[in-house]
């Protein structure tokens, strides 16, 4: 495929004839599949395990033909409990799904409308080519058997590329990874808004998604499915991914920031600081909003299960949580500016939300609550640091999601209480042992996101480039990039 | 002919605009614009950073009239649009020569 | 009712009164409701039947009063794995309620401004309108007894009308089912903005989701209740409307389009395409992911039931269509006009869903995924095809419901796997059989759809009118159509 | 906690040790936390119980271990079902948080762009601390053991402080009534809209969470826990809240904008109302599309279990309601007006919904069209009613919530059936002793909702103040509020 | 030199620029306004209360031009701009003393 | 009293700006306006079709100054708004008759 090709195709090339060469392309690819098909007995092997397994769920369901026993009854209860659990998984992760709407509101509002166009196409195309790399590749390395504890090597594909003769179990659970690893991917974007060449953006999402979220994404979850790590071996807690999802993420978002530079204008030689604000705060608040309602299918949905209910207690912890988030970030906004600041309560529900996806399942409802009062001043704190430091991160993605995940993640080892999950933190009488545990945790994804990022940042910056021109920063990638405003017929006053 | 062109503040144009119709002005033509002079703008924070807001929403009406009824007018806006504290804005006066109707291709005071 | 009038009633008249007939003829409605109840014994019949009913159901709860056999325990566990289905199938179909607001706004965003209100008035009239007349008409000329496999003919208002005795599954069925033919009726609402009476447009709901979609959609998928349709005796595949929503709707909206002719200014006398561009890119963006998350509900949503899980395998390859879509559309863009272009990424998003909603069901995820990358350069060619043929479409509602409906119906007759669901494609060594069988279904909906349309479309025209005055074309339809511009503080650069 | 003196600390403090300050609060109340935990054994007593319950649920699934017996089995089909009933509301539950989003956007488009931060950080606000006091006080004062009838007495914390020692069915239902409680309190923040102190709003907040919303509560709904209430005794209909929730939150609403008066250049001195245009049609309307999907939670999940499915019946009526609402007001609107009004057809939606919530589910779904038409007409009738005696709503919320709220109680004393609930209202032969009910409830509420509002917004404006002043106002609440526009680089033609 | 300032309607922009390019006339300012005279605004109804748009939506075009084109520009903007309705709108002429190109610094007529 | 109306680049507002301040000109009004030139449009693609952009977004500054101060002024505006690129933007000068401060009623310069 000539994919690397088109990706860099800036010239105006405008021939129809193209299009039908991007059909024979996936004409090739279509009967690359029928191949596939005809090698292995399409209709033999995996049809005649289909029907067994069917024949063998739905046996309880046709009691006419078979009389009902003990036994057919307590497996067609089983089987109720089981698919009630895939829809859980199923609707949950729709609404981590829909988080992706919520980062890109999150991310048009607190930027400018000249770069509007951009964020949405990067939140589009980071979701989309995604969903393809994390199915062909990041799942196996991710969840496939890992003997080494540190990457998974079976799995690819979710083991059934053409054939389709997946288990429902498999697919319930695809999607759901599937919109995790996407959300990983989408933090990098807000930071580094408002800069950064398309094409790059989107190399550098093949990347995440492939091998930076995946490979240390087996530590800690490869279990779940078949692989095992080592950090999970260790006892390490991160039930919902404040350190997979969300640190990473946030490690990549800072070193991205770090690489391409601030956004002109932001930073004066002499330190001061110029805000450039965001151009809508109703599509941010609504962002938020939304994020907040797929952090209820990102939480309480990682039971991936009924089990016993419990998604209803991380229903509570974590809305706990982002509400201590939102109020202590705006009480220290106030405190700090004289003012109570949307902007810093908004980031603060999210560094809620962000700090109680380790600890939710381990945590009592009080416990939440503190855990996430710290986290939204934890952040407010943390964007005020990397402006200090002139790391120019424009909706506050390394503070919400790197920092406060990284909190969030030692939270767990201080308020984990073994009335609630077997475990005591450090506030509970269970010592420093997994406060040390996850502080292997933190340290180590920080390396590794952190690290490797910032190799495949520079890599990108001297072969392609990662950032725009300066006159097309001047004149937002809206229309350099994409060559359409994100509102055509109005005047702004924005300026660098 | 006159041109007089007012910078005033935003919520003085309803105000404005009945003072001169009550002094039998119709005819007007209004545009957003954004002031700087004495009325200094405020301190705002964003993020933890401070920046001054110096430009202020203001309002121009434009109207051109017939030299006798332009001093009128100067006097009726200006009472209408005043409220005494710095940033109330100001009054332009010039010439102009001619003036045309496009409907109707009249010119001069006609054409006002 | 006087609602003809009503509708057509454009004089000042402002007489408080004039609320009070309102009230009265509601009034008497209800006084009708009451009398229709005393007619029946109301509280005999019904209630003994439900109350038989719900002994039947709540038995194996009580097993205080009566002992636990097998078979009372079996009972029990169906009852659990049927009433779950319900809860699935209704809150797939609040997902898919939800698309309205996709609608909304993705033809708004695609707009402009001065016609936004009447957008927002369409897609909320429609949904409504369209709720109590498929409820009252559509779903008995749908799911009815077919005698003929060509039109429903009992089980209006869904056999209930004012007793009530409704059993849920049925009420469960209808919401779900009402939801979809509001679907169908909003998409000719994108194709015709920004010129279309407002009048014109609710007597067109009024038809289509009383007449022009049951009827068709009795052919497909009568049999899911009491009917039973030609087309799907024939072996039809269309699991979840490509053809029987998407497609009618898009036809539908090919006819409105041609009757009612392009906007003012788009096309030049010398053929030259003069764009007018839509007035809030987040806005359509923000509702092409609604529609994205709606889908979760429309496709995985049409088990309505657990049904081994199977919406797992659904949601992977809706996701998987979209996001191919998604990335094809905005790669053809980029090949043939030199920039990855926003809007046909987001219609390409849409292509894909729309294309993979018939063959979800039966093709792999490597064949779905196949299917929307194809469906996004169909989608892609299709729009600047309508626009060389001056077919003014301003969201590309033709392409992406008409003719990417079309092609998702035909690519299940390609790529159907027997090891999926029993049935094998041209691509899986399935023959021509089906695919001729997708193809005399596609026909007969253009046909159907297309055909009756423009009848109705022209009657109107010739009748109450179909087109607002030039003049209130330019002036834009919020105001001359609705009294109250959509954004009453801002300054816009639109003109005709 | 210095909360009060933060709440109103106007002063431009800028000291960063400020915030070490609060999180040194925040550091004394995660030691409270833990000494709280040591206090009582924590590791035994809750940590055995929940172990033992553990046990109990986990037995059936584990039938290596322990034989099936019928018994057994019984247990597992009982869990499952129960199980999915928790789901059940916890989604239910989500979908009614996401109405705060719907609410903001309402209040934020029907008013002007200069108080819109201000907006967005009220509901961001009233839900945070709503679901911190609703937990810690409301909750109890709602729901726990209540001799009297007139207020509960235990149940604080849910009964869990610290220990986690919660059953997960408790936490359902704690996160299902939190978002109830939340919607009560946003509904005032539409109605004062544009002239609200924040701090003010706040204090309010923290009072209607606290006690106004619960205590009269619990006389409706608390034997919904361990309570029990005067007014369910009496066998008065409100299944999901129109009064309990909407007309209560319409009442205090409706106290605030009398104590606090209209806006500057709303009223004149002759009477004539000048309009004052909301600044972003389609937030409002995209606002009504989220809170209509909101409302599938809110009545459908007042079920709170599967109860025999009975959720689809109650999400059919509430979308007939709705429906018939919005169709009656734009109808009315075209009458009364010469055009179909966006508002009012906004307005009428929700007019629909809140209409149906009492009596959702003891009607039939002929009923539920007939409510919600006449609420449509109530609503319209009711706004200019308001806007006649000058009590100026920016946003309709008295008329929608308060008003129709006390219709729809009324409607199901007419409406009720037999057939469908075991009760029959007025009109289906029931007498009128269901319909006195409904009055005495409807005034009961009045007199507690807006008599100890009215009371608490005198208090309020006699201490800290009600209103911004007159200089706030006119330039703005986001500005001189927030420091903070919500489009900084927009012109807007907004005045007074 | 004169300025040419032409209040016109919205959609007549597109004409009149056309119009004025084809008479050689490629240098202007366009700017929003909102313009009040003869012809009126409508009553709308907004939540069942009257009111009246009285400012109606203008276009404004500035051009700065020598004195011996100024007539033709006059006339050719007239001719586009004109439906014969109320509301066509107006132009007025005026002096100016001086003109710079920035970017070169060229003055007076070399400038334009 | 001269008026001098300068259209230029939008990211040159601020330059322009705080070179008018640095010279002690400390009055202005500026509005948006859209620019029509030498310097062309480009061309965009929307939806398959192609389209020019032929109006570019400019700024508008408006300063009411004393004639002693007008070429003062020119000078530092024309400095600050340069980039050399075509598009850089006009200067415009007329002359204004009399000038009003609606706060104080005063006129002539010291309204200014
Ligand atoms: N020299 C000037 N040229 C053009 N506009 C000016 C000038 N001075 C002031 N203005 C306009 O008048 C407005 C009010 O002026 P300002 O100095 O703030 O207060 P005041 O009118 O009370 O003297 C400014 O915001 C600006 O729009
Ligand atoms: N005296 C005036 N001064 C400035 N602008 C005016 C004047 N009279 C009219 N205008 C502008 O011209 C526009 C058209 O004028 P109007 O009286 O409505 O119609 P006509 O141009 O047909 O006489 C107005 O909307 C306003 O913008
Ligand atoms: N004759 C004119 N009258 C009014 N404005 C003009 C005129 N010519 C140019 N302008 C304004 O000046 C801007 C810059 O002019 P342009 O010809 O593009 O470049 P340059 O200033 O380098 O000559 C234009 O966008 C327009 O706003």
């Amino acid at each position: 495929m000539n994919f690397l090709r088109m990706l860099t195709a800036f010239d105006n090339i405008q021939m129809l004839w193209k299009a039908s060469l991007l059909l024979a392309v996936v004409g090739c690819l279509s009967v690359t599949s029928q191949t596939f098909a005809q090698d292995d007995p399409p209709a033999e092997e995996p049809a005649a395990a289909a029907a067994e397994e069917a024949a063998a769920e739905e046996a309880p369901a046709e009691e006419e033909a078979e009389p009902v026993t003990l036994d057919s009854l307590s497996a067609a209860v089983e089987t109720v409990e089981t698919e009630t659990g895939w829809l859980w998984t199923c609707i949950a992760g729709f609404l981590v799904f829909f988080m992706q709407a919520g980062f890109a509101l999150v991310e048009a509002g607190f930027t400018r409308s000249k770069n509007c166009v951009n964020i949405i196409m990067k939140n589009l195309m980071d979701f989309s080519l995604g969903s393809i790399i994390f199915w062909a590749v990041g799942f196996g390395l991710m969840f496939g058997a890992s003997p080494s504890g540190y990457i998974g090597t079976t799995d690819f594909f979710v083991d059934g590329m053409v054939d389709g003769a997946y288990d429902n179990w498999e697919l319930a659970f695809l999607i759901f990874q599937t919109v995790f690893a996407a959300t990983a991917a989408t933090i990098v974007s807000g930071a580094m808004a408002e800069r950064t060449k398309f094409s790059a953006y989107l190399l550098y999402t093949v990347a995440i998604t492939a091998i930076v979220y995946p490979i240390s994404g087996s530590w800690a979850w490869g279990s779940l499915y078949n692989g095992s790590g080592w950090l999970e071996n260790m006892g390490f807690i991160d039930f919902a991914g404040s350190t997979v999802v969300h640190s990473l993420g946030g490690w990549a978002a800072l070193a991205g920031a770090i690489v391409i530079g601030a956004r002109k204008g932001k930073y004066a030689a002499d330190g001061t600081v110029t805000p450039i604000m965001g151009h809508s705060m109703p599509l941010a608040a609504l962002g938020v909003f939304i994020l907040w309602l797929g952090w209820f299918g990102f939480n309480p949905g990682s039971t991936t299960s009924l089990d016993d209910g419990n998604f209803a207690r991380v229903a509570v912890t974590t809305n706990l949580s982002a509400v201590g988030g939102c109020i202590s970030s705006m009480i220290l906004s106030w405190i700090m500016f004289g003012k109570p600041d949307v902007s810093f309560a908004l980031n603060g529900a999210l560094a809620g939300l962000v700090s109680i996806t380790a600890p939710c399942y381990d945590v009592s409802p009080m416990s939440a609550l503190i855990i996430g009062l710290i986290g939204g001043v934890v952040c407010v704190l943390s964007v005020l640091f990397f402006d200090k430091i002139k790391v120019d991160d424009p909706v506050g993605a390394i503070s919400v999601h790197g920092v406060c995940g990284a909190w969030g993640t030692l939270s767990a080892g201080l308020f984990a209480q073994d009335a609630i999950n077997g475990t005591n933190g450090l506030f509970f009488g269970g010592g420093a042992s997994q406060l040390i545990t996850q502080l292997i945790g933190i340290g180590a994804y920080f390396a590794w996101g952190f690290g490797v990022s910032l190799v495949i940042f520079l890599v990108i910056k001297l072969t392609i480039g990662l950032r725009v021109s300066e006159e097309e920063e001047l004149r937002g990638l809206d229309i350099t990039e994409h060559g359409m405003a994100a509102y055509p017929y109005l005047q702004s006053l924005e300026s660098a | 002919m006159k041109k007089i062109e007012a910078i005033i503040r935003h919520f003085k144009l309803e105000d404005v605009k009945s003072a001169l119709v009550a002094a039998q002005i119709e005819g007007m033509t209004v545009a957003e614009v954004r002031g700087f002079g004495r009325q200094k703008g405020h301190k705002e924070t964003y993020r933890g950073a401070e920046y001054v807001v110096d430009f202020m929403p203001k309002v121009k009406i434009e109207i051109v009239i017939s030299d006798t009824m332009a001093d009128k007018a100067i006097q009726v806006i200006s009472d209408a649009a005043r409220t005494g504290n710095i940033g109330d804005g100001k009054i332009f006066v010039s010439d102009v020569e001619q003036v045309v109707r496009i409907r109707t291709g009249e010119t001069g005071d006609e054409a006002i």
